[in-house]
């Protein structure tokens, strides 16, 4: 039994469904019991979050969760789809610290909203950038200029008019 | 010359270039030419004046010569060429940068202190500068035997930081504030030891003249051995040695540059000349340090006589020889060693070279006392 | 005695950060009492590139992320691409895959080594470092033409085969390399002043460092042994010889050491590879297109192909020198990947700065941030 | 800090010293290196990827390595009578996919790799830049 099946066999109402990712064991999670379910997981022995991928599938969003364990040395993916006009789920900071950053990069990127992560920000894109660019839907035309204003905040403009910010 | 009340009886360079006008044979003529006009006095400022061009010139040629060899020595020590374009296996580069950082547009930031800003490269300039007075280059090659030479040293030497502390207050930056607080914190606690190991030297001479330091070493033991304090107090030599090169704020103890953590520490915002006048005085002091290593421990200028040449210029030679060894080896291990933290630093300082300093008195004191030797 | 906290920026332009990186530091006096990192001064976008390039048209830019060993960034990509679509290699492929990944890792551990010296204010090891790395460099750039941006390893194989004298002269840089770790050793391993400023500094846990998503040199040094070369074998390594490094305390030295002890593994592999290497093809020519080295009468046989895997996804991850690199690809049958996600061992390894120089000084701060090893241009992507 | 007390010797700074003395004496292999640059050059490889450079008469401007170009670099332009490559070097990769994807073996990338330049206008090397005509061989 692969761990997605474990996974089932354990919380059967939580996980909608069981694949494969490749060569990966996949479980597809109910959006509401995520955080519940990455508790068990993490129980199981699944310890290190490997990475946090937000796919924008015009219809809706699928964030992908690859876990690693270093205990029994097996794969799983967790996958959660989210409604694509307000994407919302459960941050696992709590449980695997290193959820910080990536998840801050999927808001950033992707546009997924964490609830209960503690400061999340923009991380590799300034703060006040217009849109997120890795939406199918982001507008690639639009040229956004963006300086550091004089409290080291980001200043992000369309028309560039903020690089001109000494006379 | 002029030298308040205290009796003076080495030689000195005044009294030299005196001996050699009168060698010459114009020295009366000159003399007799300032009487008639009654101001005797400005014939002793033309020489004095000549003294200090002579000490300053020497100086800069050290200081242009040092940052090429510094260079070099780096180069050869990572398997590069170096400077190799101006002159002769760019022996001109340190003459190029001067031009380049004359060139260079001197900005004074918005928010610093101007007129501090502007003054404090000068003030470690000038106090490193002064260390030269008492530093005897050779037989009778001194610009002033001062009886508190060493006195003078360390209390010239502890001017350093109070300039440096208002170069980086006035800069106000934040690197250049920590990194002044670092430089102070640095001096201050290898001053002592510095201090104390010194004294030890001094509790074997009996005077704090540099040039009674460098003739009590004239000699050898048992015909071999010469009578170099570093034979007597290898382990004084140790910690002065130590002392200095963090004195001269060399890598591992550079804690007023510290590069890599504090951009460049406190002449961060320093640019053009200023920036130059700091570069200055820190090659001047270190050959200035290295000189004093020399005096105390190995020996001053002295050395094997060789016949035919007049002894002021090989004790020159000796004395100039043995300060490259110095600063060859503090260049050697720049190039080897990381740099320490400024806990360590502090901590080595108070707790290991202070203590060892104390003991290394004491027994040189026990021994003087008792008359071993 | 009240006294206030003194916000300090490291960076974004600063002598040792590795490029743009920021550290927003609450200083009390010396002593660190906040870390906050701010990345992205670097960023390129490079996942949106690969939804708009083809799978082919990617791998330069696969390149550009952590250029310091874009090797493996190279083959990371590949590999994800590789089982997405069902490749096979020719084995002669893979040992020169193998082969000129580890060598890349001793090119980033040179690096790193030198880099974290010149920030401890030891400037002579990067040199050394350097003179050794140029060797490599010229080794890659007679093998594809290029010194740090490969563009070398192609779906199904590798762009070309070894050019003549490639293998006497890896021989030569493996017997150089022998002596002049023994150099860096005595420079650096027992210098006492170095000891001072690594041992007991930014100590990390094991349990810490995976709960952080360290990988890699960084994570072994705090005694996790796990390697995915060990683990999940790929290309080769399960019919090669060699150990995962580790060390048990954690500390900057302890990561410093398995670095050192992952060159001289990494030497090990490449002697094997060298005896074993096979004849054969180095490329399956029915995915990918390798250069018309033959007459242009040939031409038809080289006529490059559209590439479309099969739609699905997939994250492949390999052992990067730096760490875990993984690339999620998730493809839609179209000739161009759908979604590209790369998993970087520096962004990763970076969260866990912070939790390790609190309490620490600048000075430690350095110390850490250099063993922890990463590329700006890794983070940012 | 306590193990300092046990170091007193500092032997790992007397071994360092020693390694940087055999350099200072160029011991062993510890020779000098570098080269001087604009007067002295290295060779660089047969494969190495700088400048391109087109076959005149094997080109046949059909365009495959417009297309397969990563970063648009490769325009078609006309030159005399016939269509041939113009690249952008400013935006160049230097992938080497054109040479790759080219069908008639006409593309090729010399050892040319100083092309530092004042403006980004004469980083389009134009066909008149890039053409060569290849030696018969008899």
């Amino acid at each position: 039994m692969n761990p997605a099946e474990e996974l089932k066999y354990l919380l059967p109402n939580s996980v909608v469904s069981v694949g494969i990712q490749t060569n990966k064991p996949l479980a597809v999670i109910r959006k509401e019991d995520f955080l519940k379910v990455a508790e068990k997981v993490k129980e199981l022995g699944f310890d290190s979050l490997s990475v946090i991928t937000g796919v924008d599938r015009v219809d809706r969003i699928e964030v992908i969760y690859n876990l690693f364990s270093y205990k029994k040395k097996q794969n799983l993916a967790l996958k959660v789809v989210l409604d694509h006009r307000s994407p919302e789920v459960d941050s696992v900071i709590s449980i695997w610290k290193v959820a910080d950053w990536l998840e801050r990069e999927t808001y950033d990127l992707v546009g997924v909203k964490f609830n209960g992560h503690p400061d999340l920000k923009r991380i590799l894109l300034p703060e006040g950038w217009i849109g997120h660019p890795l939406r199918k839907d982001y507008d690639m035309n639009t040229e956004q200029f963006v300086t550091i204003g004089e409290d080291g905040e980001d200043i992000v403009s369309f028309d560039g008019s903020n690089l001109l910010r000494r006379k | 010359m002029w030298t308040g009340d205290i009796m003076i009886t080495n030689p000195n360079a005044y009294d030299l270039i005196v001996a050699i006008l009168n060698a010459i044979g114009v020295y009366n003529i000159i003399l007799g030419f300032f009487e008639n006009m009654g101001m005797e006095f400005v014939l002793r400022a033309i020489i004095v004046l000549v003294e200090v061009a002579a000490v300053v010139a020497f100086a800069l040629v050290t200081v242009m010569f040092l940052s090429w060899l510094e260079r070099k020595m780096f180069a050869v020590v990572q398997a590069r060429y170096g400077p190799m374009v101006t002159g002769p296996r760019g022996l001109f580069q340190p003459i190029a940068d001067g031009i380049k950082l004359l060139g260079k547009e001197d900005i004074i930031p918005a928010t610093a202190d101007r007129w501090i800003f502007t003054i404090a490269p000068y003030i470690v300039f000038v106090s490193v500068l002064l260390v030269y007075i008492p530093l005897p280059f050779g037989e009778s090659l001194i610009l002033s035997d001062l009886r508190v030479g060493l006195l003078y040293i360390i209390a010239i030497s502890a001017i350093t930081p109070v300039s440096i502390l208002l170069a980086g207050w006035a800069s106000n930056n934040k690197y250049s504030l920590m990194g002044a607080i670092r430089a102070v914190a640095q001096d201050i606690s290898y001053t002592i030891p510095l201090a104390i190991t010194a004294i030890a030297v001094v509790v074997f001479v009996g005077s704090l003249s540099t040039v009674d330091i460098v003739n009590a070493q004239q000699g050898y033991w048992f015909g071999v051995i010469p009578k170099w304090f570093i034979f007597l107090q290898p382990l004084g030599f140790i910690l002065f040695l130590i002392a200095c090169i963090a004195e001269m704020g060399r890598i591992p103890f550079d804690f007023q540059e510290s590069e890599q953590e504090l951009v460049a520490g406190f002449f961060t915002e320093y640019s053009g000349m200023k920036f130059a006048m700091f570069f200055l005085a820190e090659y001047a002091h270190m050959f200035a340090v290295s000189g004093i290593i020399v005096t105390l421990f190995l020996g001053g200028w002295t050395g094997p006589a060789i016949p035919l040449i007049p002894i002021q210029i090989t004790s020159l030679v000796y004395f100039i020889i043995k300060t490259y060894a110095v600063i060859f080896f503090a260049m050697w291990l720049r190039d080897t060693v990381p740099r320490v933290r400024i806990d360590q630093l502090l901590h080595i300082g108070w707790k290991i070279m202070i203590p060892l300093a104390l003991l290394n008195l004491l027994v040189a004191a026990f021994v003087v006392t008792a008359g071993v030797i | 005695m009240e006294t206030e906290t003194l916000l300090l920026n490291v960076g974004p332009v600063h002598p040792s950060t590795h490029g743009v990186l920021r550290f927003k530091l609450r200083m009390d006096g010396e002593i660190i009492r906040d870390c906050q990192i701010v990345v992205g001064y670097l960023h390129r976008g490079t996942e949106k590139f690969g939804e708009m390039k083809t799978y082919l048209q990617f791998i330069p830019y696969t390149d550009r992320l952590d250029y310091i060993a874009a090797m493996p960034n190279n083959y990371a990509f590949v590999k994800a691409v590789e089982e997405l679509a069902g490749i096979e290699v020719p084995l002669r492929a893979e040992y020169i895959r193998v082969l000129v990944m580890e060598l890349n890792r001793i090119i980033n551990h040179l690096v790193m080594m030198g880099s974290l010296l010149l920030d401890l204010g030891g400037s002579t090891m990067i040199m050394y470092g350097f003179r050794e790395r140029e060797n490599a460099l010229q080794l890659y750039e007679s093998l594809c033409g290029a010194r740090m941006t490969f563009n070398y390893i192609r779906p199904g194989g590798v762009r070309e085969d070894l050019p003549e004298g490639f293998i006497p002269k890896l021989n030569e840089f493996i017997k150089d390399m022998d002596m002049r770790i023994v150099d860096y050793e005595e420079l650096v391993n027992g210098n006492e002043i170095f000891l001072m400023r690594t041992k007991n500094i930014g100590v990390i846990s094991a349990e810490e460092a995976i709960n952080y998503g360290m990988t890699g040199p960084s994570m072994r040094g705090s005694g996790v042994d796990y390697d995915i070369r060990k683990v999940e074998p790929y290309s080769i390594y399960s019919d090669l010889d060699f150990k995962a490094c580790m060390r048990m305390e954690g500390d900057s030295y302890a990561r410093y050491l398995v670095r050192v002890d992952e060159m001289r593994e990494s030497l090990h592999i490449l002697r094997q590879i060298v005896d074993k290497l096979p004849e054969g093809k180095t490329i399956n020519q029915r995915y990918s297109f390798a250069p018309n080295t033959g007459a242009p009468s040939a031409v038809t046989s080289y006529f490059p192909r559209i590439f479309t895997p099969a739609e699905g996804e997939v994250y492949s991850r390999i052992e990067a020198p730096k760490g875990e690199l993984g690339f999620f690809v998730a493809s839609d049958g179209t000739t161009k990947p759908y979604r590209v996600k790369i998993r970087s061992p520096s962004f990763c390894n970076l969260v866990a700065l912070p939790k390790m120089v609190i309490g620490l000084k600048i000075p430690d701060l350095i110390a850490a941030f250099g063993t922890i090893d990463i590329v700006l241009g890794d983070v940012d992507r | 800090m306590a193990w300092i007390s046990k170091n007193w010797a500092m032997i790992g700074i007397i071994k360092g010293l020693i390694v940087t003395m055999k350099h200072i004496l160029q011991i062993g292999d510890r020779k000098t290196v570098t080269v001087q640059y604009p007067y002295e050059r290295m060779k660089v490889a047969p494969r190495f990827r700088g400048k391109h450079a087109v076959d005149e008469d094997a080109c046949i401007g059909c365009g495959i390595c417009e297309t397969n170009c990563p970063n648009s670099t490769i325009t078609i332009v006309k030159y005399g009578t016939r269509w041939f490559p113009e690249f952008n070097l400013g935006m160049c990769l230097f992938c080497g996919l054109c040479v790759d994807a080219c069908p008639m073996n006409a593309l090729k990338m010399t050892g040319d790799y100083e092309l530092a330049d004042y403006s980004r206008e004469s980083l389009v090397y134009g066909p008149e830049r890039i053409l060569f005509k290849k030696e018969v061989s008899k």
